[in-house]
């Protein structure tokens, strides 16, 4: 990890690079940034922390020129800049890696590095800049092949020499590692410590993880509903007191504390969990991990295959999952765990292989067949596969049972409003009206709009897949409660993760997923970080 | 495009036609103290040609009258019979129709709207006569018969044998045409081809030329623009071969670029200009059809530019032949033009 | 008359058939690639047509003719690119708007106006033209149609070669991503469509002073919707672009040419072809086929 | 998943920008505003070609609306317009932009020809056979695009577009054919590209009689339709469905719709539509009551306009085309006081300039000055690979 290279760092000495200085930003109503002052020293790490929708990505938007600031300065090396459009931005070597539309799938890597900058291509010269880049910071990419067949973390990849070719000065990265594994994550970090120290450059790294930002970064600043609330040296302050400033209240870092990677592996995992558990399953009467039973799993994953474009997936994947228990999936990103979602939302049909709920087999072609079976899902990505953005809160809880709320055959919109005024109390969404559009609620009340559905179909089996990603400490306090809460009700819980902490503090079985193969299974208290770690190789054990 | 492509020159002739009324108060048929006469026409109304002299004729008589000519020119089709209630809405006393294809306006001279007016209509075989209705009459077939023969004696003189047509669209009236081309030629030159090109759109002047072009290059010494918007640009590519040229309606004679050698005159303009002469003294009756017989009216001739006093003289005896009916111009058509 | 006599005269008259297409194909290619399915490249040729002979006979110079042809065509593009990447009105509705307002306006124009012919030199290229067979197709015409062999390569190192082109291309592919790194989304399609204005300009002037040489009412007759069945019977690539226009300008003359030479077919199906082709293609070489991903969608920031 | 949705991205996207915006009072204005500038330009250029303005915009208003004669033909020509812009309605919200209307009214108003000059049918029952024949086939007809999407992935904006000139070829061919619906010859005389004048049980029937206003069925018949599509997009769960699949594909799919079926057939839908507007107009007084190759008139671009206009909001579409209607029949009526018809078609061409634009502009707008770029860049977690792939 990069405990080593969390060395001293006499940051007060370092003049700031950048200063930002009371900036103000509307989205009419909204206000996403409220004057908010950042400075930002070269040869520091600046860690940026909030909720979701504290305002993090509008700052980072404006420094870049993407977005007009309603008011405030911004101070460039001491000098006021209008940063009108990313041009400038660039100009002033401020660079980002974002997380969203900023890579062209059909062209080349080497084409895609070199956009946005000015004079004539030379593309030999480019591809060796890619090369060289790629050489310094370990970032190995080959410059002629198209990004669209590159994977994530490849594409990451060509982010970061994007923007280290034009040698920023200062270097943003907005939640550079919700899609990188925590080997690939530490390597990241290794890079930006060495840009920091070895060339005189600044980085402004956004993260929900606080583990992230306390080995990672210098300094560090929390953003609350686009205020700054606290701004500290790493050092000087606690994971709990980050959390407590982000969300504005005291966190309970048990079990949500893993999720953000406080859990320190191995040695108080599983005792850590343990101590977790009694308090997070209040009924007693059910036991979280039935040892032994007779009735058929809920969910029954039988030789399982499935290919996208040729490449075989899902490679006979078989599963159990009995009632009240949560089996967690653990495995890096990219082994399959999408597509599983995407089967188990209806989306994928398999090429060979069962999806059994209750011992029957349910037949995927038939479109919404694993719902009406008993199945509820939250699914990986919400924007895409959750719900719909641009319909109406009312709406995306009724998508799924549109029978409850419609008459004889017109839809009923009284029922619909009585069925979301319901799950928005008990599922306590935060929304204007039940008209709002989903797309202007803060992505965890989106997240709960999505369980809420689920939930409300009482399924027998639950599916989470990376349930907490991109979600805020309170945010996820919540969902693990009501993750804990449905497996105590009887409900087969599946959590599909790539966070290891979460995994060991919610499952009772954790099984492991590599290349699209189940590589192993075993109860949460045998799981050890060597253990799963060979797994997760693709080591059967 | 918003204009109908298939608009294009359609002559016309023969048959039918009993007593008819009189409008009372001709010319000012709707007794508003003014005459206005309204002209309908499906095609370019500026085209140099068949759709522009109806027009014109219409425009210089009215004038010499001190009356108003109301003009729309590409009418679509399918708009005929909105285009004449509108006119009638506007209160005029004639409606006259530029072209037999919007005869589909026709039935609105029934319609109460239109009951003060009077309607005038060039005629094809496919119009019957109604009442409220003069229809005005020619034979095509009779025209292109002895335009073709009039290109015989000029290729004769010439001592050339191939002769070409090219037209719009493969349409029923320019095949026929086509046919009566043909025959006309071979009434002179018995073992003579005709080639026929059909480039698909009166107005596409640069596939008109290629046509053209295509037919020289195959050694045609004569060629038929039978066309609209491109006749001039197809006719000045026959000039570059100095190819026999016709025109296509009207007397161009005078024309220097494009160049023509003979003048095919089916004008419906003069035609127009006689019935609105009755029509000033208030006796254009309406419910009869008024037929133009080549060789017996002024209209429609033919007219070899500058041709030798012979030339001239046989032309004539064909039309004076056509016009006593000595010569079946159907019978002509029928054993030459296939 | 010798059959290779009928080669050639059908390939000249299919190249000549074929130019105004393959100008204009370049603009429309360009455009496309920049995301704007453009079909106001009708209006641009046909306006171009009209204000070439207007000037050519103002002047007495086909040349200029040429020249303001080009110029009206690049207005027309301005027009359009404001309207549609500016104030972001839909681009087919522009189109549809512009192709319906030059078309009155150039018919309108001619009937208050009396324009005599004028037509560009014809040149040949000493020796070549006297290959057997293409040398009259291939080295003699009108001058401006030598132009063609500047523009084609001009137009493929825009897009592959040039910076610009690679921000069109980029700016096609997913505008989100273009906007993000830096590029001027709207500006680029506005140049693009100002680029496909001159060139279907060139295609409208010269098909007026180049072919034909004066003007009729609506004389394009449809030449620029060809041009787009070109463009996606081209798969979107320059090359098969222009082949595209070559086929259907030879389709044409053959059309013309055969009955002289005695054959007949049906012209309705002749008339047809071109989009039959396109769309055929479209249908069979899905795979290779893929439009720019962002085409014809507007642009907005923001909008994911 | 992109073969497994309805919409391609394309269709989406430009419909996301007509999404219904702000129709407040302000967009009103804006439009009163254009719509002056339009009428000005015009009335200049009226003016510079000697004619009068006033006079012609007298007439404008004259022949649409100033009696009820001149409302009859204003409403013959909304019924088409109507239909067409309602089909694009149901297209657009399951996510296609279908440009292909034009082309689909011809081969509604080919087949309502076939049935009514081939079919003996006694009585008014032909009517009804023709309407469903003519649906069925410029259905089946916009089918083949969803097909083609579905299978081949061939972008629908193209394909609709291509198909339009098919459209317009093969009516052209049916009409010059003698064997197929040519008209057929009397006597020895020549015959024109049109079939015959369909037989009177297949002509839409008229309430009121000249100079009083005059309804026909065709009226009657599309604003029944704009009721039924209203109703249906907004609370059934079949249009709830379709919002689905038009605004989230891969979400509708996972919510158990059929997302390719659905989207394909709400396309058909809108090409059946469009084939009925075909069958109004032939069947109703504003045409000639035979086929012929212009009989589609351009009602198809300009139904398409309507809904562009109307933001694909079916009852809006209701007044937009009356608006469109009243353009027509003003036109029309404009060319025959001697205004050049070339310059009505151009005034025309502004004034629909004017109404589509404002609600765009002030959209614009709002969102340049507000800074809401409409749609909130948050970060969901990233499609990985093998999903997207
Ligand atoms: N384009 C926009 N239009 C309207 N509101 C917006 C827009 N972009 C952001 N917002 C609002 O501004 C606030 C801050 O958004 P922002 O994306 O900066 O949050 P964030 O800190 O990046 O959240 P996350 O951690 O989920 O990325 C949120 O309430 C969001 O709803
Ligand atoms: N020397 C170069 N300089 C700049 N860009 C280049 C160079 N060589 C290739 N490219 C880029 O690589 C891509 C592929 O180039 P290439 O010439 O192979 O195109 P292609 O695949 O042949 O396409 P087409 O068949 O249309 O020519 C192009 O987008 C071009 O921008
Ligand atoms: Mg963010
Ligand atoms: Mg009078």
């Amino acid at each position: 990890m990069t405990l080593t290279e969390r060395t001293e760092q006499p940051a007060g000495t370092r003049r700031p690079a950048l200063r930002l200085r009371g900036i103000r930003k509307a989205y009419g109503p909204v206000v996403a940034c409220d004057a908010v002052d950042l400075t930002v020293h070269t040869g520091e790490i600046h860690g940026l922390l909030g909720e979701n929708g504290a305002g993090k990505s509008t700052l980072m938007k404006i420094l870049l020129g993407l977005v007009p600031r309603d008011d405030g300065l911004i101070l460039h090396h001491g000098r006021p800049v209008a940063i009108a459009s990313p041009h400038e931005a660039m100009a002033l070597g401020l660079g980002m890696v974002h997380q969203h539309f900023s890579l062209i799938g059909p062209l080349t890597v080497w084409e895609n590095v070199i956009l946005g900058d000015s004079g004539r291509i030379d593309r030999a010269e480019a591809c060796a800049q890619v090369e060289t880049i790629g050489k310094r910071y370990g970032l190995p990419v080959d410059p002629t092949t198209r990004v669209d067949r590159l994977s994530a973390g490849e594409r990451q990849r060509v982010e970061l020499i994007k923007c280290l070719r034009r040698d920023p000065s200062v270097l943003i990265l907005d939640e550079p590692t919700s899609v990188l594994t925590q080997a690939e994550s530490a390597e990241l970090f290794t890079v930006l410590r060495r840009l920091v120290q070895t060339e005189e450059r600044a980085v402004i790294l956004i993260s929900h993880k606080l583990a992230e930002i306390t080995t990672a970064t210098d300094r560090v600043t929390v953003l609350r509903r686009g205020r700054v609330v606290f701004e500290a040296r790493t050092r000087q302050t606690s994971p709990q007191e980050l959390a407590r400033q982000m969300v504005g209240r005291e966190v309970s870092l048990r079990a949500e504390g893993a999720a953000l990677g406080l859990g320190a592996l191995p040695v108080d995992g599983p005792e850590g969990t343990a101590a977790a558990e009694p308090a997070t399953a209040p009924d007693p009467a059910v036991p979280a991990t039935p040892t032994t039973t007779s009735e058929p799993a809920a969910l029954r994953l039988r030789d399982v295959t499935v290919t996208v474009g040729g490449i075989t997936v899902l490679d006979q994947l078989n599963l159990d999952v009995r009632a009240g228990e949560i089996v967690g999936l653990y495995g890096v990103e990219g082994n399959g765990q999408a597509t599983l979602g995407d089967l188990l939302c209806g989306l994928v049909v398999p090429a060979a292989g069962t999806v059994e709920l209750a011992g029957a087999p349910v037949d995927l072609t038939r479109p919404g067949a694993l719902h009406r079976a008993g199945l509820g899902i939250v699914p990986e990505d919400r924007h895409r596969s959750g719900v719909v953005l641009d319909m109406s809160v009312a709406e995306n809880l009724a998508m799924k049972s549109l029978g409850d709320v419609s008459g004889r055959m017109l839809l009923s919109r009284r029922k619909m409003h009585a069925v979301a005024q319901r799950l928005a109390a008990e599922f306590n969404i935060v929304t204007p009206s039940m008209d709002t559009p989903v797309r202007s609620l803060s992505g965890g009340n989106q997240q709960r709009v999505v369980l809420a559905r689920e939930m409300s179909a009482n399924p027998a089996v639950l599916v989470a897949a990376q349930p907490t990603r991109g979600l805020d400490v309170g945010a996820i306090e919540d969902m693990y409660q009501r993750l804990n809460r449905a497996a105590a009700d009887g409900v087969a819980v599946l959590l599909i993760s790539t966070e290891l902490e979460e995994v060991m503090a919610l499952a009772s079985r954790i099984a492991v997923i590599s290349a699209g193969r189940i590589t192993g299974v075993l109860p949460t208290r045998e799981a050890t970080a060597e253990r799963l770690g060979m797994l997760v190789g693709g080591v059967t054990g | 495009a918003s204009n109908d492509a298939t608009a294009t020159p359609q002559p016309s002739g023969s048959a039918g036609g009993s007593a008819g009324t009189v409008p009372a108060g001709q010319p000012d048929v709707n007794g508003d103290g003014k005459v206005v006469i309204g002209v309908l026409s499906p095609g370019d109304i500026n085209d140099k040609g068949y759709y522009q002299s109806f027009v014109d004729g219409a425009e210089a008589f009215a004038s010499s009258k001190g009356w108003t000519v109301i003009k729309r020119g590409n009418v679509a089709v399918t708009d005929a019979l909105n285009a004449a209630r509108a006119l009638c809405q506007q209160k005029v006393d004639m409606v006259a129709l530029g072209a037999s294809e919007l005869k589909d306006a026709i039935p609105a001279s029934e319609e109460a709207v239109c009951a003060k007016t009077a309607w005038y209509v060039p005629s094809s075989y496919n119009i019957e006569q109604t009442p409220k209705i003069v229809l005005s009459k020619d034979d095509p077939n009779q025209s292109i018969l002895a335009a073709g023969y009039a290109t015989g004696l000029l290729m004769q003189a010439r001592g050339d044998t191939k002769a070409g047509f090219v037209t719009g669209a493969e349409a029923d009236f320019s095949k026929a045409s086509a046919a009566a081309f043909k025959a006309g030629i071979r009434m002179v030159l018995p073992n003579a081809t005709v080639v026929n090109t059909f480039t698909g759109d009166f107005n596409d002047s640069a596939k008109a030329k290629e046509a053209v072009q295509a037919q020289m290059s195959q050694g045609v010494k004569a060629v038929y623009p039978y066309l609209g918007g491109a006749t001039d640009a197809a006719t000045a590519q026959a000039n570059t071969g100095n190819l026999i040229t016709l025109t296509p309606g009207t007397d161009r004679c005078a024309s220097t670029s494009p160049k023509f050698d003979i003048s095919v005159i089916f004008d419906p303009g003069q035609y127009f200009a006689a019935a609105l002469q009755l029509f000033a003294d208030g006796k254009l009756t309406m419910g009869v059809a008024k037929e133009w017989q080549l060789g017996v009216d002024q209209y429609p001739t033919i007219k070899i530019c500058n041709g030798t006093a012979e030339q001239n003289a046989k032309l004539a005896t064909l039309m004076s032949d056509i016009g006593s009916k000595k010569v079946d111009v159907a019978a002509e058509v029928k054993r030459l033009g296939s | 008359m010798s059959m290779s006599d009928n080669i050639s005269t059908i390939l000249a008259s299919g190249i000549r058939l074929s130019l105004p297409l393959a100008f204009a194909a370049c603009g429309e290619y360009l455009a496309e690639r920049a995301g704007t399915l453009n079909i106001s490249i009708e209006g641009m040729m046909l306006g171009a047509a009209f204000a070439s002979i207007a000037t050519a006979s103002m002047t007495g110079s086909a040349s200029v003719g040429l020249l303001a042809g080009a110029v009206v065509g690049l207005l027309i593009g301005v027009v359009h690119g404001n309207l549609s990447h500016r104030i972001e009105i839909n681009t087919f509705v522009v189109g549809l708007v512009i192709n319906a307002l030059v078309l009155g306006l150039t018919s309108y124009l001619i009937t208050i106006s009396e324009f005599d012919t004028h037509q560009v030199a014809q040149v040949g290229i000493p020796v070549l033209r006297d290959i057997p067979i293409v040398g009259e197709a291939l080295f003699v015409g009108r001058w401006p149609a030598f132009l063609i062999l500047a523009i084609v390569p001009l137009t493929w190192w825009l897009v592959e070669r040039s910076r610009w082109g690679l921000e069109l291309r980029a700016v096609g592919e997913n505008a989100q991503a273009a906007d993000v790194t830096g590029i001027k989304v709207n500006k680029r399609r506005r140049q693009a469509l100002m680029w496909c204005g001159v060139l279907a300009g060139l295609g409208g002037a010269y098909l007026a002073v180049g072919e034909v040489g004066s003007f009729n009412q609506n004389m394009t007759a449809g030449r620029g919707y060809l041009v787009i069945a070109a463009v996606i019977f081209g798969a979107w690539r320059l090359k098969r672009t222009l082949v595209g226009c070559a086929l259907f300008g030879l389709a044409d003359a053959m059309r013309l040419a055969l009955p002289a030479l005695g054959v007949t077919l049906n012209s309705q199906l002749l008339i047809v072809a071109p989009y039959l082709l396109a769309l055929l293609t479209m249908l069979l070489f899905a795979a290779q086929h893929r439009e720019p991903r962002s085409l014809g969608q507007p642009f907005e920031r923001g909008t994911a | 998943m992109n073969g497994r949705q309805a919409a391609d991205g394309t269709g989406r996207r430009i419909l996301a920008r007509l999404a219904p915006g702000p129709a407040n009072w302000r967009v009103v204005g804006v439009t009163i505003l254009a719509v002056a500038a339009a009428l000005g330009l015009s009335a200049l250029l009226i003016a510079v070609t000697g004619g009068s303005p006033v006079a012609s915009v007298q007439a404008l208003f004259q022949g649409s609306m100033a009696d009820p004669t001149a409302w009859s033909s204003t409403l013959l020509f909304t019924a088409p317009l109507l239909l067409v812009a309602l089909g694009v309605c149901v297209s657009a919200r399951s996510g296609f932009f279908n440009l292909g209307q034009e082309g689909q009214v011809l081969i509604g108003a080919m087949a309502a020809t076939w049935v009514a000059l081939r079919l003996a049918i006694p009585g008014p029952v032909l009517l009804v056979v023709t309407f469903l024949v003519a649906a069925l086939a410029a259905g089946a007809w916009a089918g083949l695009s969803s097909l083609m999407y579905r299978f081949r992935g061939v972008n629908v904006v193209v394909s609709t577009m291509l198909m339009t000139f098919l459209a317009q070829q093969l009516v052209a061919y049916m009409v010059t054919t003698p064997w197929l619906l040519q008209e057929s010859r009397i006597g020895t005389g020549t015959v024109s590209p049109q079939s015959n004048k369909v037989p009177a049980n297949a002509l839409l029937g008229s309430v009121g009689e000249y100079p009083n206003l005059q309804l026909n069925a065709g009226l009657l018949l599309a604003l029944a339709t704009a009721v039924a599509v209203a109703v249906v997009l907004t609370r059934t769960r079949w249009g709830f469905r379709l919002k689905m699949v038009g605004l989230n594909p891969v979400t509708a799919e996972s919510a158990g719709v059929r997302v390719a079926a659905l989207g394909g057939f709400a396309l058909a839908v809108s090409g059946a539509l469009a084939g009925l507007a075909g069958a109004v107009l032939l069947t109703s007084p504003v045409g000639t009551n035979r086929l012929q190759a212009g009989i589609s008139n351009n009602i198809g671009w300009d139904g398409l306009l309507v809904a562009l206009v109307a933001r694909n909001r079916p009852l809006v579409a209701i007044p937009v085309a009356v608006l469109f209607g009243v353009l027509r029949s003003g036109g029309g009526f404009l060319a025959a006081t001697g205004v050049p018809p070339f310059l009505v078609d151009v005034v025309k061409a502004l004034l629909v300039l004017a109404f589509v634009a404002p609600p765009v502009v002030m959209n614009l707008i709002s969102r340049r000055s507000t800074g809401r770029a409409g749609r909130i860049v948050s970060t969901p977690a990233r499609v990985p690979e093998e999903a997207v792939a």
